[in-house]
């Protein structure tokens, strides 16, 4: 059995819960390295979506959700974050347009479509020290998992371990885009904040999966 | 943290109410989706103006909005680019028919919702056209690095882009000139203290007693090092020096010389780094024929300042000199 | 102590020459006795005005010299009154024939010094008058202290009394309209942070994180008294109270509202502040009919605000409104 | 023997130097309870009128002298206590014109003009907590040295301890005249910056009247 429109409205309520609990924490990182505001762009966001999910009809499709984050995180974001996060969950509707059952293969589709989303707009390259060091390996992790004969959710729970691991990764790196860059090796020992976000919503999608 | 502001969260919004409230000649507020725009926007048949970006650096952007500069300016949030929405209706206000252009400073955040918003704007049969201003001669490796900044030089391609606008330039042109500023005018900035951001309360970095950064940018983004409090005038040399040799400005060029306070530094020592920065041009055969001295880019109550220097040509001189009419550059009118 | 400056000594000096350099059409500056003149002084058979005081106030007084205000302006050291040398040699270079007056900020050592110059501008032959701006309500029980101090209502004088001169009036009208201003405005302060001397190096008063003073003076001298933070549309509302009490100003007047800032502070919070001043006046049936927001009457770095209310009648607004051209105050030219 | 030119000569010295060491501890007495500059503007004053001496005839009169340093004072201190402290000084020059031999008596006319000369510019009760509550007990000491028959340099000694005094007791006054009159109640436990340098300066006058 597939992840549903109950699934994505879930993922979404998750992720409003868990950025806000993770607000401070991904201001402190954006702090160190950026301009301190990334928890509370991301929050402001996720909160104007969750307030929107009322709007979203009982059989919703995963890709009505998807978008309506998209467009939500795009107009009350802001930032570098606003444009990225959202172009890449509208690539994801996109990608899934249409399904209410979404099986291993369509959540890598779904993941592949996002990073991509934002590899167009922010034109990063791994190692450049940006949320794309979360993304990559999640999205090569969920296609070795599908690979392996998994299910979505086991899909989803292997591509937040690499966003995971991903996020850890990039603390040793120099940032070559976003306002790290400046810093050159004074950005060498802490954590892309956007990576962290990252993690933290693939993570809440896992979960999610899990629990159904 | 001390400031004089009531919910973090209502800095942006209340002080745009009290800037509207303040200045109803000059502008009128949209408050949903939040932009200031130009009392008498669109003007029928020239080149519309807009500029944007996070809060925290006024002047800039809302300061310049009048006859003669900008015809709207989009503020985000405290550091932080506003969305397309905002970007999106302020185009749309002040298109009086003949195009509008956007003036961007070169950050991911400003350069993407930016780019979003001009392309809605097209789908919507608005014409426009975009220049990215990048002044900050801080940030070296532009190929490892999300590229320069834009930093104070954009208020004068604002100036200059809004006086063409005024004449009766097409977009074309108006985008020209504005490039041609860009590609003339270089920045660097100085800190001696951090700014606070409203909803993160603390410092964005911290230094020393005795410690400066030289090359900072208008976040508090750090510079290219961090060094022991200098007289002013070494100070002054440490900025003008990368300026000169980047564009490099040579003997015989005739120049407009700003220095900018970045929000908490005393009119005297901006004052004094003008002293010696003009001092030092001269020196160099470089002669200073426009000048402006004040807060004009900030970062909320950071102690620093910047200077920078733009090579004019008669046509820029005279767009400079052309009358200007808002709340934070006014003459002529 | 973090400032951008050389010796401590000279930061007046480097500051003027800083400000001659950065402003060589406007003002010409005398380096010994120092005081800052305008380029066309003395204007032939009009008023010439000068004004002066400590240095660390700036733009006040050397921001406000130029057609349609100050002629001259003699900076003292910082936050020390000159001495009458240059106040004299200030008055000498304006009189254009019709006299002479002295704006002096109610201050011991500004009274003073002035009353010296202008006994001995008189002895030359100088026809002098004198007026003494006193506007901060803060300073409550004035016969047992030095009196009401003067802060930023200083610049709503210096700017009606210049249109006066302007316009041709005789000196017994200039103090006349002066004096008028004077009986008609009224300022209150707060300081968030102290302000640091120069040459002392220290802060003149602490504050703790969480506190502020209510009624400081422009040289940090304490207020009123000493509070918690609050949000910033309370401590509008003390600053505003006081002052409307005061006057008393009543519903149907018509005001200019000024929120100054005392250097430190971000131009956002200024506006927030403007907005409930504004929207309080309105409340009580006060019509704002003027406006200016900024930095004007500084007090070197210190984090903090002032709010100045003046009753404006016909006269006053249209002497308001008359062209001016000075650095830090410009319009209609 | 009375005193005369190089008396007064020295007397400036002194004070020079007396002001140049004391400097820090009256611009810290200013700090709390003014602006901050006593000791800078003073410093700055006297600095000047020394650089001056050497302008002097050698057979310079006490007149001369203290004229001399009023017209310094008065062109190079600025604040209040510029005018206040060129004040006393001229008046006290014009007191003692003329003289190069000034006896107890002189010494006590010298002392209560430049009082007067203070409280005509600055109308300064006693109480008020000025620079008055050092100068008006030394005025009285003097006179009282004087009746008692104390020679001029006595007469000093009897002033400067007065002025001593009288700084000392301005601790626990409340401010009415000068930028202390705005603290309040705040003022009290704090010395009056303008007194303590007159008591300084008296100081110096007995100190060089006692080595001839
Ligand atoms: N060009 C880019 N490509 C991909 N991600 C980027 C790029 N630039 C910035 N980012 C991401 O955006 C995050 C910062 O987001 P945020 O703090 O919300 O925006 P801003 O930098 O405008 O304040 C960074 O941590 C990084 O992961
Ligand atoms: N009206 C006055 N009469 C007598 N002395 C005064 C008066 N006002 C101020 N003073 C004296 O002046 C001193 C302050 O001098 P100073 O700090 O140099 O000047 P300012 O107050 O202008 O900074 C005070 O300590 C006080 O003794
Ligand atoms: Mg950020
Ligand atoms: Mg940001
Ligand atoms: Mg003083
Ligand atoms: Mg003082």
């Amino acid at each position: 059995m597939g992840l549903d429109g109950a699934w994505a409205r879930a993922w979404l309520e998750t992720s409003a819960a868990v950025v806000a609990e993770h607000r401070v924490e991904l201001i402190t990182l954006d702090r160190a390295i950026g301009d301190g505001d990334h928890g509370e762009n991301l929050d402001r966001g996720f909160q104007a979506a969750l307030a929107k999910a009322g709007d979203l009809a009982p059989d919703t499709t995963p890709a009505d959700v998807l978008k309506l984050i998209a467009t939500t995180l795009i107009s009350t974001v802001g930032g570098a974050a606003g444009p990225l996060f959202g172009t890449a969950y509208l690539k994801a509707a996109g990608a899934v347009a249409g399904s209410d059952d979404l099986d291993a293969d369509a959540v890598v589709t779904l993941l592949t479509a996002a990073r991509d989303g934002i590899v167009l707009r922010g034109k990063a390259e791994p190692g450049d020290k940006t949320m794309i060091d979360a993304w990559t390996p999640a999205v090569d992790a969920a296609a070795a998992a599908r690979d392996a004969g998994a299910g979505p959710a086991a899909v989803l729970v292997a591509a937040a371990a690499a966003a995971e691991g991903g996020a850890i990764a990039t603390d040793p790196l120099v940032a070559r885009k976003g306002r790290a860059s400046y810093l050159g090796e004074r950005a060498i020992g802490h954590r892309d904040p956007g990576a962290a976000s990252t993690a933290l919503l693939l993570r809440a999608a896992a979960d999610v999966a899990g629990e159904r | 943290m001390k400031k004089l502001i009531n919910d973090p969260k209502n800095v942006v919004t209340e002080a745009v109410a009290g800037f509207a409230a303040a200045h109803p000649d000059l502008v009128r507020v949209s408050e949903d989706p939040l932009f200031i725009v130009r009392q008498d926007a669109p003007v029928a048949g020239k080149v519309g103006i807009v500029s944007g970006g996070g809060s925290g650096h006024e002047p800039l952007h809302g300061g310049f909005v009048g006859p003669g500069m900008l015809h709207a300016a989009v503020p985000g949030p405290v550091f932080t680019s506003p969305t397309p929405d905002p970007i999106l209706a302020a185009t749309k206000a002040v298109d009086g028919g003949a195009g509008v252009l956007h003036i961007v400073k070169n950050y991911t955040g400003d350069v993407l919702n930016f780019e979003t918003a001009a392309d809605l704007a097209a789908a919507d049969g608005v014409e426009v056209r975009s220049v990215v201003v990048n002044d900050d001669v801080a940030v070296k490796d532009s190929l490892y690095t999300a590229g320069r900044r834009g930093v104070a030089g954009t208020v004068l391609v604002e100036k200059i882009a809004g006086a063409a606008a005024e004449r009766g330039d097409s977009l074309d042109q108006v985008a020209a000139i504005a490039e041609r500023v860009i590609g003339q005018v270089r920045s660097m900035g100085v800190a001696l203290t951090p700014s606070v951001v409203p909803h993160a309360g603390e410092p964005s970095f911290t230094l020393e007693d005795d410690e400066i950064e030289i090359g900072i940018g208008i976040h508090g983004e750090p510079g290219r090092e961090r060094i022991k409090l200098e007289p002013a005038d070494a100070i002054a040399d440490r900025m003008l020096e990368p300026i000169v040799q980047d564009l490099p400005f040579a003997s015989g060029d005739k120049v407009l010389l700003m220095v900018n306070g970045m929000g908490g530094t005393p009119q005297v020592e901006l004052y004094i780094l003008f002293r010696r920065a003009a001092e030092s041009l001269a020196e160099q055969g470089i002669d200073v024929e426009r000048s402006l001295v004040g807060n004009f880019t900030t970062s909320l109550e950071m102690q620093g300042a910047s200077i920078t220097v733009l090579k004019l040509d008669d046509e820029m001189a005279a767009l400079w000199d052309a009358p200007v009419n808002t709340a934070a550059l006014r003459w002529g009118m």
